[in-house]
Protein backbone atom coordinates (compact mmCIF):
# COMPACT_ATOMS: atom_id res chain seq x y z
CA UNK A 1 0.00 0.00 0.00
CA UNK A 2 1.00 3.77 -0.70
CA UNK A 3 1.40 6.10 2.52
CA UNK A 4 2.43 9.58 2.31
CA UNK A 5 4.93 10.45 5.16
CA UNK A 6 5.04 14.01 6.25
CA UNK A 7 9.10 15.44 6.68
CA UNK A 8 10.13 18.24 9.05
CA UNK A 9 13.63 20.37 10.14
CA UNK A 10 16.52 18.19 8.14
CA UNK A 11 14.56 15.38 7.14
CA UNK A 12 12.40 17.87 4.79
CA UNK A 13 16.51 18.48 3.33
CA UNK A 14 17.34 14.81 3.80
CA UNK A 15 13.90 13.81 1.52
CA UNK A 16 14.45 16.49 -0.89
CA UNK A 17 10.31 17.06 0.09
CA UNK A 18 8.46 17.86 2.78
CA UNK A 19 6.10 14.53 2.38
CA UNK A 20 6.69 11.86 -0.14
CA UNK A 21 4.94 8.59 -0.75
CA UNK A 22 6.42 5.54 0.32
CA UNK A 23 5.34 1.55 -0.92
CA UNK A 24 5.12 -0.55 2.25
CA UNK A 25 3.50 -4.15 2.66
CA UNK A 26 0.39 -4.15 3.96
CA UNK A 27 -0.08 -4.71 7.53
CA UNK A 28 4.21 -3.08 8.15
CA UNK A 29 5.29 -1.97 11.15
CA UNK A 30 7.22 1.12 12.23
CA UNK A 31 10.32 -0.16 11.80
CA UNK A 32 9.93 -1.86 8.67
CA UNK A 33 9.00 1.42 7.60
CA UNK A 34 12.09 3.13 9.33
CA UNK A 35 14.45 0.39 7.37
CA UNK A 36 13.03 0.94 4.03
CA UNK A 37 13.54 4.38 4.30
CA UNK A 38 17.03 4.12 5.40
CA UNK A 39 17.65 2.10 2.39
CA UNK A 40 16.49 5.12 0.14
CA UNK A 41 17.87 7.90 2.49
CA UNK A 42 21.27 6.44 4.03
CA UNK A 43 21.63 9.93 5.52
CA UNK A 44 18.54 9.37 7.85
CA UNK A 45 21.43 6.84 9.82
CA UNK A 46 23.51 9.96 10.39
CA UNK A 47 21.34 11.49 12.67
CA UNK A 48 21.46 11.66 16.08
CA UNK A 49 17.84 9.97 16.45
CA UNK A 50 14.60 10.01 14.46
CA UNK A 51 11.19 9.14 15.82
CA UNK A 52 7.98 8.00 14.02
CA UNK A 53 4.97 9.71 14.77
CA UNK A 54 1.74 7.97 13.74
CA UNK A 55 -1.65 10.38 14.08
CA UNK A 56 0.16 12.90 16.06
CA UNK A 57 1.50 10.64 18.53
CA UNK A 58 4.99 9.29 18.73
CA UNK A 59 4.65 5.39 17.86
CA UNK A 60 6.57 2.53 19.38
CA UNK A 61 8.54 0.01 16.43
CA UNK A 62 6.09 -2.61 16.42
CA UNK A 63 3.22 -0.32 15.72
CA UNK A 64 1.25 -1.40 12.57
CA UNK A 65 0.82 0.96 9.62
CA UNK A 66 -2.73 1.52 8.58
CA UNK A 67 -3.62 3.05 5.23
CA UNK A 68 -4.97 6.48 6.73
CA UNK A 69 -2.16 6.80 9.18
CA UNK A 70 -0.91 10.80 9.30
CA UNK A 71 2.73 9.67 9.41
CA UNK A 72 5.69 11.96 10.30
CA UNK A 73 9.41 11.24 9.97
CA UNK A 74 10.64 13.24 13.67
CA UNK A 75 13.88 13.57 13.78
CA UNK A 76 15.77 15.61 17.19
CA UNK A 77 13.76 18.36 18.15
CA UNK A 78 15.02 21.73 19.22
CA UNK A 79 12.12 23.49 20.14
CA UNK A 80 12.19 26.78 23.31
CA UNK B 1 -10.21 26.91 30.56
CA UNK B 2 -6.72 27.22 32.38
CA UNK B 3 -4.57 26.02 29.64
CA UNK B 4 -3.91 28.57 26.60
CA UNK B 5 -1.43 26.59 23.97
CA UNK B 6 -0.42 28.76 20.68
CA UNK B 7 2.01 28.02 17.82
CA UNK B 8 1.80 31.69 16.45
CA UNK B 9 3.73 32.95 13.24
CA UNK B 10 3.97 36.39 14.73
CA UNK B 11 5.39 38.25 17.34
CA UNK B 12 4.74 36.52 21.15
CA UNK B 13 3.15 39.14 23.55
CA UNK B 14 4.39 38.94 26.51
CA UNK B 15 1.88 40.92 28.75
CA UNK B 16 -1.41 39.28 27.57
CA UNK B 17 0.13 36.13 28.46
CA UNK B 18 0.95 37.33 31.95
CA UNK B 19 -2.24 38.97 31.89
CA UNK B 20 -4.20 35.79 30.53
CA UNK B 21 -2.57 33.81 33.67
CA UNK B 22 -3.29 36.04 36.79
CA UNK B 23 -6.42 35.56 38.64
CA UNK B 24 -7.31 36.57 42.09
CA UNK B 25 -6.59 32.99 43.64
CA UNK B 26 -2.73 33.23 42.66
CA UNK B 27 -0.10 34.30 44.53
CA UNK B 28 2.98 34.04 42.62
CA UNK B 29 3.69 33.75 38.73
CA UNK B 30 6.31 32.17 37.26
CA UNK B 31 7.20 33.46 33.61
CA UNK B 32 9.99 32.00 31.64
CA UNK B 33 10.87 33.58 28.15
CA UNK B 34 13.33 32.22 25.72
CA UNK B 35 14.68 34.86 23.88
CA UNK B 36 17.04 34.32 20.56
CA UNK B 37 20.93 34.75 21.86
CA UNK B 38 23.60 36.69 19.36
CA UNK B 39 25.59 32.91 19.41
CA UNK B 40 25.55 30.08 19.89
CA UNK B 41 29.04 27.52 20.95
CA UNK B 42 30.94 30.71 20.17
CA UNK B 43 29.48 31.52 16.93
CA UNK B 44 27.89 34.47 15.86
CA UNK B 45 24.12 33.72 14.99
CA UNK B 46 22.35 35.67 12.41
CA UNK B 47 19.11 34.79 12.60
CA UNK B 48 16.83 31.41 13.78
CA UNK B 49 14.21 29.99 12.17
CA UNK B 50 11.56 27.45 13.93
CA UNK B 51 9.38 25.42 11.97
CA UNK B 52 6.83 23.37 14.00
CA UNK B 53 4.59 20.07 12.67
CA UNK B 54 1.71 22.13 14.28
CA UNK B 55 -0.46 20.07 14.98
CA UNK B 56 1.14 17.19 16.98
CA UNK B 57 3.37 20.09 18.40
CA UNK B 58 0.18 21.36 19.90
CA UNK B 59 -1.07 17.63 21.37
CA UNK B 60 2.48 17.44 23.04
CA UNK B 61 1.89 21.18 24.40
CA UNK B 62 -1.04 19.96 25.88
CA UNK B 63 -0.01 17.06 27.59
CA UNK B 64 2.66 19.24 29.42
CA UNK B 65 0.04 21.13 30.36
CA UNK B 66 -2.45 18.40 31.48
CA UNK B 67 0.61 17.47 33.54
CA UNK B 68 1.41 20.17 35.29
CA UNK B 69 -2.25 20.82 36.27
CA UNK B 70 -1.83 17.02 37.65
CA UNK B 71 1.72 17.23 39.33
CA UNK B 72 1.33 20.41 41.36
CA UNK B 73 -0.92 23.10 42.61
CA UNK B 74 -1.50 25.40 39.95
CA UNK B 75 -4.12 27.78 38.54
CA UNK B 76 -3.42 28.53 34.91
CA UNK B 77 -0.74 27.61 32.71
CA UNK B 78 0.05 29.23 29.37
CA UNK B 79 2.51 27.74 26.72
CA UNK B 80 2.77 29.74 23.43
CA UNK B 81 5.54 29.26 20.83
CA UNK B 82 6.41 31.17 18.15
CA UNK B 83 7.41 29.74 14.27
CA UNK B 84 9.18 31.48 11.28
CA UNK B 85 12.12 33.53 11.26
CA UNK B 86 13.38 35.27 14.47
CA UNK B 87 16.24 37.94 15.09
CA UNK B 88 18.71 37.99 18.11
CA UNK B 89 16.48 39.34 20.75
CA UNK B 90 12.93 38.22 19.75
CA UNK B 91 10.86 35.50 22.04
CA UNK B 92 10.47 32.17 20.14
CA UNK B 93 8.83 30.53 23.19
CA UNK B 94 6.97 32.14 26.54
CA UNK B 95 5.15 29.79 29.64
CA UNK B 96 3.70 31.41 32.74
CA UNK B 97 2.43 29.47 35.15
CA UNK B 98 -0.28 30.72 37.91
CA UNK B 99 -0.26 29.64 41.14
CA UNK B 100 -1.45 30.00 44.80
CA UNK B 101 2.33 29.65 46.17
CA UNK B 102 5.52 30.07 44.35
CA UNK B 103 6.85 26.50 44.80
CA UNK B 104 4.47 25.22 42.29
CA UNK B 105 4.77 28.02 40.11
CA UNK B 106 8.51 27.58 39.67
CA UNK B 107 8.85 23.95 39.79
CA UNK B 108 6.02 23.39 37.19
CA UNK B 109 7.36 26.33 34.76
CA UNK B 110 11.05 24.62 34.97
CA UNK B 111 9.47 21.11 34.20
CA UNK B 112 7.25 22.83 31.19
CA UNK B 113 9.93 23.95 29.60
CA UNK B 114 12.12 20.66 30.20
CA UNK B 115 9.74 18.98 28.65
CA UNK B 116 9.40 20.79 25.94
CA UNK B 117 12.68 20.66 24.77
CA UNK B 118 12.65 17.17 24.47
CA UNK B 119 9.03 15.80 23.37
CA UNK B 120 7.26 18.98 21.03
CA UNK B 121 8.41 18.64 17.79
CA UNK B 122 9.63 21.95 16.98
CA UNK B 123 12.70 22.73 15.44
CA UNK B 124 15.73 25.37 15.05
CA UNK B 125 17.71 26.58 12.28
CA UNK B 126 20.75 28.36 13.08
CA UNK B 127 21.41 30.69 10.46
CA UNK B 128 25.08 31.78 9.97
CA UNK B 129 26.64 34.36 8.41
CA UNK B 130 28.77 31.18 6.31
CA UNK B 131 25.61 28.30 6.41
CA UNK B 132 22.95 27.44 8.64
CA UNK B 133 22.16 24.49 10.77
CA UNK B 134 19.52 22.71 12.30
CA UNK B 135 20.29 22.07 16.09
CA UNK B 136 20.88 19.10 17.31
CA UNK B 137 20.11 16.78 14.45
CA UNK B 138 23.55 15.22 14.42
CA UNK B 139 25.48 13.61 16.78
CA UNK C 1 25.02 47.94 35.18
CA UNK C 2 24.05 44.72 35.57
CA UNK C 3 21.55 45.46 38.64
CA UNK C 4 18.34 46.97 38.86
CA UNK C 5 16.99 47.49 42.60
CA UNK C 6 14.05 49.48 42.72
CA UNK C 7 11.68 50.28 45.80
CA UNK C 8 7.86 52.30 44.20
CA UNK C 9 4.98 53.46 45.57
CA UNK C 10 3.24 52.98 41.93
CA UNK C 11 2.14 50.33 40.10
CA UNK C 12 5.59 48.02 38.82
CA UNK C 13 5.42 47.80 34.63
CA UNK C 14 6.15 44.14 34.07
CA UNK C 15 6.95 44.86 30.44
CA UNK C 16 9.62 47.39 30.94
CA UNK C 17 11.12 45.01 33.75
CA UNK C 18 11.52 42.20 31.28
CA UNK C 19 12.85 44.75 28.58
CA UNK C 20 15.59 46.07 31.27
CA UNK C 21 16.81 42.63 31.66
CA UNK C 22 16.93 41.17 27.99
CA UNK C 23 20.24 41.41 25.72
CA UNK C 24 21.37 39.70 22.80
CA UNK C 25 23.74 37.34 24.92
CA UNK C 26 21.03 35.90 26.94
CA UNK C 27 19.00 33.15 25.94
CA UNK C 28 16.61 32.47 28.82
CA UNK C 29 14.50 34.98 31.26
CA UNK C 30 12.96 33.83 34.26
CA UNK C 31 10.09 36.40 36.04
CA UNK C 32 8.41 35.93 39.37
CA UNK C 33 5.90 38.25 39.87
CA UNK C 34 4.38 38.13 43.07
CA UNK C 35 0.73 39.18 43.18
CA UNK C 36 -2.20 39.79 45.80
CA UNK C 37 -4.29 36.70 46.65
CA UNK C 38 -7.99 37.18 47.36
CA UNK C 39 -7.55 35.24 50.78
CA UNK C 40 -5.17 34.22 53.48
CA UNK C 41 -5.83 31.06 54.79
CA UNK C 42 -9.36 30.65 54.07
CA UNK C 43 -10.22 34.61 55.05
CA UNK C 44 -10.99 36.74 52.53
CA UNK C 45 -8.86 39.80 51.92
CA UNK C 46 -9.74 43.07 50.87
CA UNK C 47 -6.32 44.72 50.26
CA UNK C 48 -2.31 44.29 51.33
CA UNK C 49 -0.58 47.24 52.55
CA UNK C 50 3.31 47.32 52.19
CA UNK C 51 5.60 49.06 54.26
CA UNK C 52 9.62 49.27 53.86
CA UNK C 53 12.53 50.42 55.71
CA UNK C 54 13.57 51.91 52.19
CA UNK C 55 17.45 52.56 52.84
CA UNK C 56 18.21 48.91 54.53
CA UNK C 57 15.38 46.91 52.20
CA UNK C 58 17.32 48.70 49.23
CA UNK C 59 21.00 47.36 50.74
CA UNK C 60 19.62 44.12 51.51
CA UNK C 61 18.17 43.68 47.73
CA UNK C 62 21.52 44.80 46.33
CA UNK C 63 23.32 42.08 48.37
CA UNK C 64 20.82 39.54 46.74
CA UNK C 65 21.38 40.27 43.64
CA UNK C 66 25.05 40.90 43.78
CA UNK C 67 25.02 37.20 45.56
CA UNK C 68 23.12 35.73 42.48
CA UNK C 69 25.70 37.36 40.32
CA UNK C 70 28.50 35.42 42.08
CA UNK C 71 26.97 32.21 42.53
CA UNK C 72 25.13 32.03 38.66
CA UNK C 73 26.14 32.58 35.48
CA UNK C 74 23.47 35.81 34.93
CA UNK C 75 23.83 38.92 32.93
CA UNK C 76 21.43 40.81 34.57
CA UNK C 77 19.04 40.95 37.42
CA UNK C 78 15.93 43.23 38.16
CA UNK C 79 13.73 43.22 41.49
CA UNK C 80 11.24 46.00 41.73
CA UNK C 81 9.24 45.75 45.28
CA UNK C 82 6.53 48.12 45.47
CA UNK C 83 4.77 49.79 48.67
CA UNK C 84 1.42 51.42 49.85
CA UNK C 85 -1.71 49.90 49.50
CA UNK C 86 -2.31 47.22 46.86
CA UNK C 87 -5.71 45.98 45.93
CA UNK C 88 -6.79 41.85 45.24
CA UNK C 89 -4.26 41.36 41.57
CA UNK C 90 -2.03 43.81 42.29
CA UNK C 91 1.55 43.23 42.21
CA UNK C 92 4.14 44.18 44.88
CA UNK C 93 6.96 42.30 43.45
CA UNK C 94 8.96 41.40 40.48
CA UNK C 95 12.05 39.64 39.94
CA UNK C 96 13.60 38.80 36.47
CA UNK C 97 16.72 37.36 36.03
CA UNK C 98 18.43 36.78 32.67
CA UNK C 99 21.21 33.85 31.23
CA UNK C 100 22.18 32.49 28.55
CA UNK C 101 21.58 29.41 29.87
CA UNK C 102 17.64 28.54 31.43
CA UNK C 103 19.17 26.63 34.35
CA UNK C 104 20.71 29.56 36.11
CA UNK C 105 17.67 31.82 35.35
CA UNK C 106 15.65 29.46 37.18
CA UNK C 107 17.68 28.84 40.16
CA UNK C 108 18.72 32.47 40.81
CA UNK C 109 15.44 33.91 40.81
CA UNK C 110 14.05 30.91 42.77
CA UNK C 111 17.13 32.08 45.03
CA UNK C 112 16.17 35.76 44.98
CA UNK C 113 12.85 35.61 46.18
CA UNK C 114 13.41 33.26 48.62
CA UNK C 115 15.95 35.37 49.98
CA UNK C 116 14.07 38.51 50.01
CA UNK C 117 11.20 36.91 52.08
CA UNK C 118 13.71 35.94 54.76
CA UNK C 119 15.62 38.97 54.92
CA UNK C 120 14.66 42.26 52.94
CA UNK C 121 12.71 44.83 55.40
CA UNK C 122 9.34 45.25 54.27
CA UNK C 123 6.54 44.32 55.94
CA UNK C 124 3.20 43.21 54.69
CA UNK C 125 -0.69 44.00 56.18
CA UNK C 126 -3.68 42.15 55.48
CA UNK C 127 -6.40 44.39 55.74
CA UNK C 128 -9.71 41.90 56.01
CA UNK C 129 -13.38 43.15 56.35
CA UNK C 130 -13.31 43.14 60.30
CA UNK C 131 -9.41 44.00 60.82
CA UNK C 132 -6.43 44.27 59.65
CA UNK C 133 -2.74 41.91 60.68
CA UNK C 134 0.69 42.57 60.28
CA UNK C 135 1.53 39.10 58.39
CA UNK C 136 4.55 36.68 60.35
CA UNK C 137 4.64 38.96 63.46
CA UNK C 138 2.96 36.77 66.16
CA UNK C 139 4.31 33.17 66.60
CA UNK D 1 23.17 59.02 75.98
CA UNK D 2 19.58 59.66 73.73
CA UNK D 3 19.49 57.60 70.56
CA UNK D 4 16.28 57.51 67.70
CA UNK D 5 14.87 54.70 67.38
CA UNK D 6 12.97 53.72 64.07
CA UNK D 7 10.10 51.39 64.06
CA UNK D 8 8.49 49.62 61.30
CA UNK D 9 5.65 46.88 61.11
CA UNK D 10 3.62 46.16 64.28
CA UNK D 11 6.64 47.61 66.35
CA UNK D 12 5.15 50.84 64.97
CA UNK D 13 1.76 50.01 66.80
CA UNK D 14 3.92 49.27 69.94
CA UNK D 15 5.65 52.25 69.92
CA UNK D 16 2.69 54.06 69.21
CA UNK D 17 4.80 55.92 67.10
CA UNK D 18 7.45 55.71 64.12
CA UNK D 19 10.09 56.70 65.69
CA UNK D 20 11.07 57.23 69.90
CA UNK D 21 13.65 58.29 71.81
CA UNK D 22 15.50 56.38 74.36
CA UNK D 23 18.06 56.85 76.84
CA UNK D 24 21.03 54.03 77.08
CA UNK D 25 24.15 53.87 78.79
CA UNK D 26 27.18 54.89 76.83
CA UNK D 27 28.78 51.80 75.39
CA UNK D 28 25.60 49.92 75.67
CA UNK D 29 25.29 46.79 73.22
CA UNK D 30 22.73 46.27 70.84
CA UNK D 31 21.39 43.54 73.72
CA UNK D 32 21.10 46.13 76.53
CA UNK D 33 18.93 48.41 74.33
CA UNK D 34 16.79 45.01 73.83
CA UNK D 35 16.48 44.23 77.85
CA UNK D 36 15.75 48.46 78.08
CA UNK D 37 12.86 48.53 75.05
CA UNK D 38 11.42 45.17 76.26
CA UNK D 39 10.99 46.53 79.61
CA UNK D 40 9.36 49.55 78.46
CA UNK D 41 7.09 47.77 75.76
CA UNK D 42 6.34 44.15 77.07
CA UNK D 43 4.23 43.43 73.91
CA UNK D 44 7.94 43.23 72.26
CA UNK D 45 8.67 40.06 73.79
CA UNK D 46 5.53 38.85 72.44
CA UNK D 47 6.64 39.10 68.89
CA UNK D 48 7.75 35.92 66.56
CA UNK D 49 11.44 37.54 66.82
CA UNK D 50 12.65 41.03 65.73
CA UNK D 51 15.87 42.03 65.22
CA UNK D 52 18.14 45.19 65.87
CA UNK D 53 19.37 47.17 62.45
CA UNK D 54 22.47 49.25 62.93
CA UNK D 55 22.95 51.70 59.75
CA UNK D 56 21.05 49.80 57.50
CA UNK D 57 22.70 46.57 59.17
CA UNK D 58 21.53 44.04 60.76
CA UNK D 59 23.61 43.99 64.45
CA UNK D 60 24.68 41.26 66.24
CA UNK D 61 24.12 41.24 69.81
CA UNK D 62 27.04 42.48 71.15
CA UNK D 63 27.85 45.47 68.84
CA UNK D 64 28.10 49.01 70.39
CA UNK D 65 26.03 51.67 69.92
CA UNK D 66 27.37 54.27 69.16
CA UNK D 67 25.77 58.39 69.06
CA UNK D 68 25.09 58.91 65.46
CA UNK D 69 24.18 55.50 64.39
CA UNK D 70 20.64 54.95 62.45
CA UNK D 71 18.94 52.26 64.54
CA UNK D 72 15.85 50.44 63.87
CA UNK D 73 13.87 47.76 65.17
CA UNK D 74 12.89 45.12 62.69
CA UNK D 75 10.03 42.59 63.30
CA UNK D 76 9.48 39.39 61.68
CA UNK D 77 10.07 40.69 57.42
CA UNK D 78 6.94 39.83 55.49
CA UNK D 79 7.74 41.49 52.09
CA UNK D 80 7.49 39.63 48.16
Amino acid sequence: MKVNVLAFGIVKDIFGNSAIDVDINNAATVEQLKVQLEEKYPRLKQLASYMVAVNNEYAQQDQLIEIKDEIAIIPPVSGG
Amino acid sequence: MNIDIKILDMPLNIQSCIDWVMSPECGGIDVFIGTVRNATKGKKVVQLEFEAYESMAVNEMKKIAEDVLLKWPVQKILIHHRTGLLNIGEVPVIIAVAAAHRAAAFEACRYAIDTLKQSVPIWKKEVFQDGEVWVAAHP
